[in-house]
């Protein structure tokens, strides 16, 4: 019972209204494979879970996939806002539940640990925590024997984490080179299920000849997507970096609607596999730049 | 863009970046977000003058990384050579933040108010904002965490520095005064760095207050660039102190020679 | 010391591996900890036989680990040969255990009571101790993190199977009842292999009850060998299944060359 | 400014009265070159915090070091019980504040993570609990909102932890190879100072060409102090093994006080060095067995 399906397939398994992690930090390793096969499935009513996102939200949002974004921050960094998720807030068509990084990954630590809450400071004598009273996901704490206060966050359930890594084999077993998960192991720790895509898929004797470079066993991953340079336009860590001239003529395109839609349409959910994607942006080179 | 600073041999991001660094010691351990040019170049420059042991986490990850160059993004693995740990955000970043085991981090915020308080979520309300902002990303958990807190801007200007922030992302010395100390937080901003000024804050209320003009601007200036009240200091207010030669020439052939800090202006 | 079981063609060592591996599925996710080695021996012939995909972290750390041989330690490094993962306690494990991602888990104390509780601190009061004990080690914690709990003992007798534990070091099924569910608490004790017999726990106040008696034992010498009163099934008590052939081919020859279990009698 | 000292001025570093925690975990990466240092300059009234230990403690106790041992489990496993500690202990001279693995792990993370406590469901329903009802150090509570028990682990403040390492420069970042650390990082985070005995001493260089392998960066530890198979006779994994032979032989000996009394003159605090303890123990040979 190989694990290995195809982007496709993993994607199918996504629900419309499903709570969906993205992994990666900004514009580092997030699963844009997987995220593109997402909008090409035409998903509707997605709740993001995104600690330090930016490229993979927007398209999201520019599928018309979102109903709600739980996020501690979606930019471009340097090279700009996030249009389509600054417009689809500004419109109200896109909710968003504003956190902290700490907050968000406290909340998966409840939920992965099975516990009440996880106890931070983060977020103290900020506006953050009075978003959250109504639903009480974090709430302000005064801790009785020592009048310290602390900020309590309670479980965040995941349907699905997406995560970008380098190798997996067909139980499942998967590691990103070399050690760096950024935040991923938090929301893979806290989903229901966990889909990889992977740059390449290896045997289980590769993993097996170096043990201590496993990042996932195979009983946390539950579904690999074999997709070379998976999370371009953003990096792989130390395969590939960012490629910043996609972003900047991502834009650039989406300071008008019809250039965007037709840009949108030529560079990114156009191409009928994943391989035309990497052709159609010219990846290859982009990616090494 | 670089802009000439009148009477000193540099540019206004030169000066910056030297006052960042002259503000920098050796036991400074810090680490950066994203878009953080300025604090990079700071860090790299003190540790190439007189804070040998400083530790700079480049990207919050690369331990000790001394980078060729500065690429697009503070947040990348451009910035990483050199490194002698990359760490690991969950296992290790955290512990070391909330332990306070890094104590050095600098904030910009698309508003700052007199306390040192950030927002980058929204303009406008929350609900319904003007302009949606990236979102606070890590202020509001290590303005909680981190005892020294350095800002800086580059845009000096009543939109920037206001009385009222729309949101507060990030907590600097929150509502003035003991708030920190009340809500048991160690430490506080130490400075704030702008393209008119460098700012400290006055030790009761804890607001923002004339520490030293760049060349050429007043602090009627710097009033007027201003949302909210200046705290004025007593006696005169000296000029901000002028880069070496030494500083200048670490700065532009070594530290960050392609300029990738004039992003930030 | 290897003990012949009257009718079968094996020892009580390989009777009891076999009953434990029995008790395993194909979805058991499982790690031992110290001198554990009928569980160990456990695992690996259950994976070797009708749970090919039974996951086992030899002590805790090496996932899916298939050593040569057993050594004289069950936390040992000798045991993690083959493992396609090692894994690393803080970072991985404990989340893993938290979250019940590992499921299964057995314990041993030198004290048991009718409800799966062991002792492992004291043998008598815990200020003036007859004898001290290691300590619980992680069985007060895995013993609330874990549904798929087992027992097991090569010695039972009044001594080890008692009315009152001089300290609960880990929890079982805790008073009985819904004491556990009322903690919060998932799953609990499915069941207790020793040296004479393999107890289950009757469904509704969750104590010991005799599920198979091994040969030639009966179940007044069960009782007359634990220290409380031990619950009779309804019906007839099966003996326990003997094991076959290829079991004990797997166990002596794959799983167990050097007989490192006998190290438990 | 280099942090390479030696074990005596390193063990000198920790005063009598200390809150002293001991790395690796049973049979595995013990610091005992350092241990066995502390033996040799007399310690009084250390308090010792050990998750899952031995032979260490039982070094520190027959020394008189000792007055208090904060543990989950002390035991040479299935080579037996740890005989100096369990006489200490039966005698009344040692007192053992009992926890369990994760309760420690937790009043560590509570201390290094700067909170009022760590929650966990570890402890629910044992004994252990009510051991520390008196001191508050770990304490039974309710989440309010949901009525679930956890279980609050208060800070562990811990002045010195020694731990075993396999590499380290002279500024001080250190590693363990492949990348076990046992719970040790648990310990080094919470500690005032760090001492890390290491297999050799190596080139910043050999760090920061691979800057992955590095377990411990150089603000983290104060003083690195060189001790070839310095886990002897625990493990140091992969380099060598732990050596069973000595286990047996000390229990064997602590079955009569006057022949314990020799065995740990002759092959414990006796020997001068740490390279002369090793060659009375023929550790290079039983060490690799």
């Amino acid at each position: 019972m190989s694990k290995v399906t195809t982007l496709e397939q993993a994607a199918a398994q996504v629900p419309d209204g499903a709570t969906v992690a993205i992994g990666g930090l900004s514009m580092n390793s997030a699963p844009m494979a997987l995220v593109r096969e997402l909008v090409r499935q035409e998903k509707k009513d997605l709740t993001l879970v995104a600690i330090v996102a930016g490229m993979a939200v927007d398209w999201l949002v520019a599928g018309r996939c979102v109903r709600r974004v739980l996020s501690g921050l979606v930019s471009f960094e340097g090279l700009g806002l996030a249009p389509n998720f600054r417009a689809g807030v500004q419109s109200g068509r896109v909710a968003v539940e504003e956190y902290s990084e700490h907050l968000l990954i406290c909340r998966l630590q409840a939920q992965s640990s099975n516990l009440p809450f996880m106890p931070t400071k983060a977020g103290l004598g900020t506006d953050v925590l009075g978003l959250h009273t109504a639903s009480g996901a974090v709430r302000e704490e005064r801790d009785a024997p020592s009048g310290e206060r602390y900020v309590a966050c309670t479980r965040l359930p995941v349907d699905v984490a997406l995560v970008h890594a380098h190798e997996a084999d067909e139980r499942g077993n998967a590691r990103v080179n070399p050690k760096l998960v950024w935040m991923d192991n938090e929301i893979v720790n806290a989903a229901a299920r966990t889909v990889a895509s992977v740059e390449r898929v290896a045997a289980t004797e590769a993993f097996t000849a170096e043990p201590e470079r496993t990042t996932y066993p195979r009983f946390m991953i539950d579904a690999v997507a074999p997709a070379p340079l998976g999370a371009y336009p953003c990096s792989s860590f130390p395969d590939y970096s960012h490629d910043s001239e996609f972003f900047t003529a991502y834009s650039q395109a989406a300071r008008d609607r019809g250039e965007f839609t037709q840009f949108f349409r030529e560079r990114v959910v156009g191409p009928e596999t994943w391989e035309d994607f990497l052709d159609a942006n010219n990846a290859a080179t982009g990616a090494s730049a | 863009m670089s802009t000439p600073v009148p009477g000193y041999d540099c540019t206004m991001d030169e000066l910056m970046v030297v006052a960042f660094s002259r503000a920098m010691s050796n036991d400074t351990r810090a680490f950066n977000g994203a878009v953080s040019f300025i604090p990079v170049c700071g860090y790299m420059l003190a540790r190439r003058t007189h804070a040998p042991d400083l530790v700079w986490a480049a990207s919050s990850i690369a331990v000790d990384a001394d980078p060729d160059e500065i690429g697009d993004s503070t947040l990348s693995d451009s910035l990483w050579g050199g490194a002698s740990m990359l760490s690991n955000s969950p296992f290790d970043f955290w512990t070391y933040a909330q332990g306070a085991r890094y104590n050095t981090f600098a904030f910009r915020g698309a508003q700052m108010d007199a306390c040192g308080n950030v927002n980058n979520t929204v303009i406008g309300p929350y609900d319904a904002p003007k302009v949606r902002l990236p979102g606070g990303g890590g202020m509001a958990d290590l303005g909680t965490m981190i005892p020294r807190i350095y800002l800086w801007s580059s845009t000096h200007d009543p939109r920037t520095f206001v009385e009222r922030l729309d949101f507060r992302s990030g907590i600097g010395w929150g509502d003035g005064g003991d708030h920190r100390e009340r809500l048991g937080l160690p430490g506080g901003p130490q400075l704030c760095i702008t393209n008119l000024c460098v700012f400290d804050f006055e030790p009761v209320g804890k607001r923002m207050r004339l520490a030293s003009l760049h060349p050429g601007v007043t602090a009627e200036q710097v009033q007027q660039a201003t949302g909210f009240e200046v705290v004025m200091p007593e006696g005169a207010i000296p000029a901000t102190a002028e880069p070496t030669a030494e500083e200048l020439r670490l700065l532009r052939t070594e530290v960050d020679p392609t300029s990738a800090r004039l992003r930030e202006f």
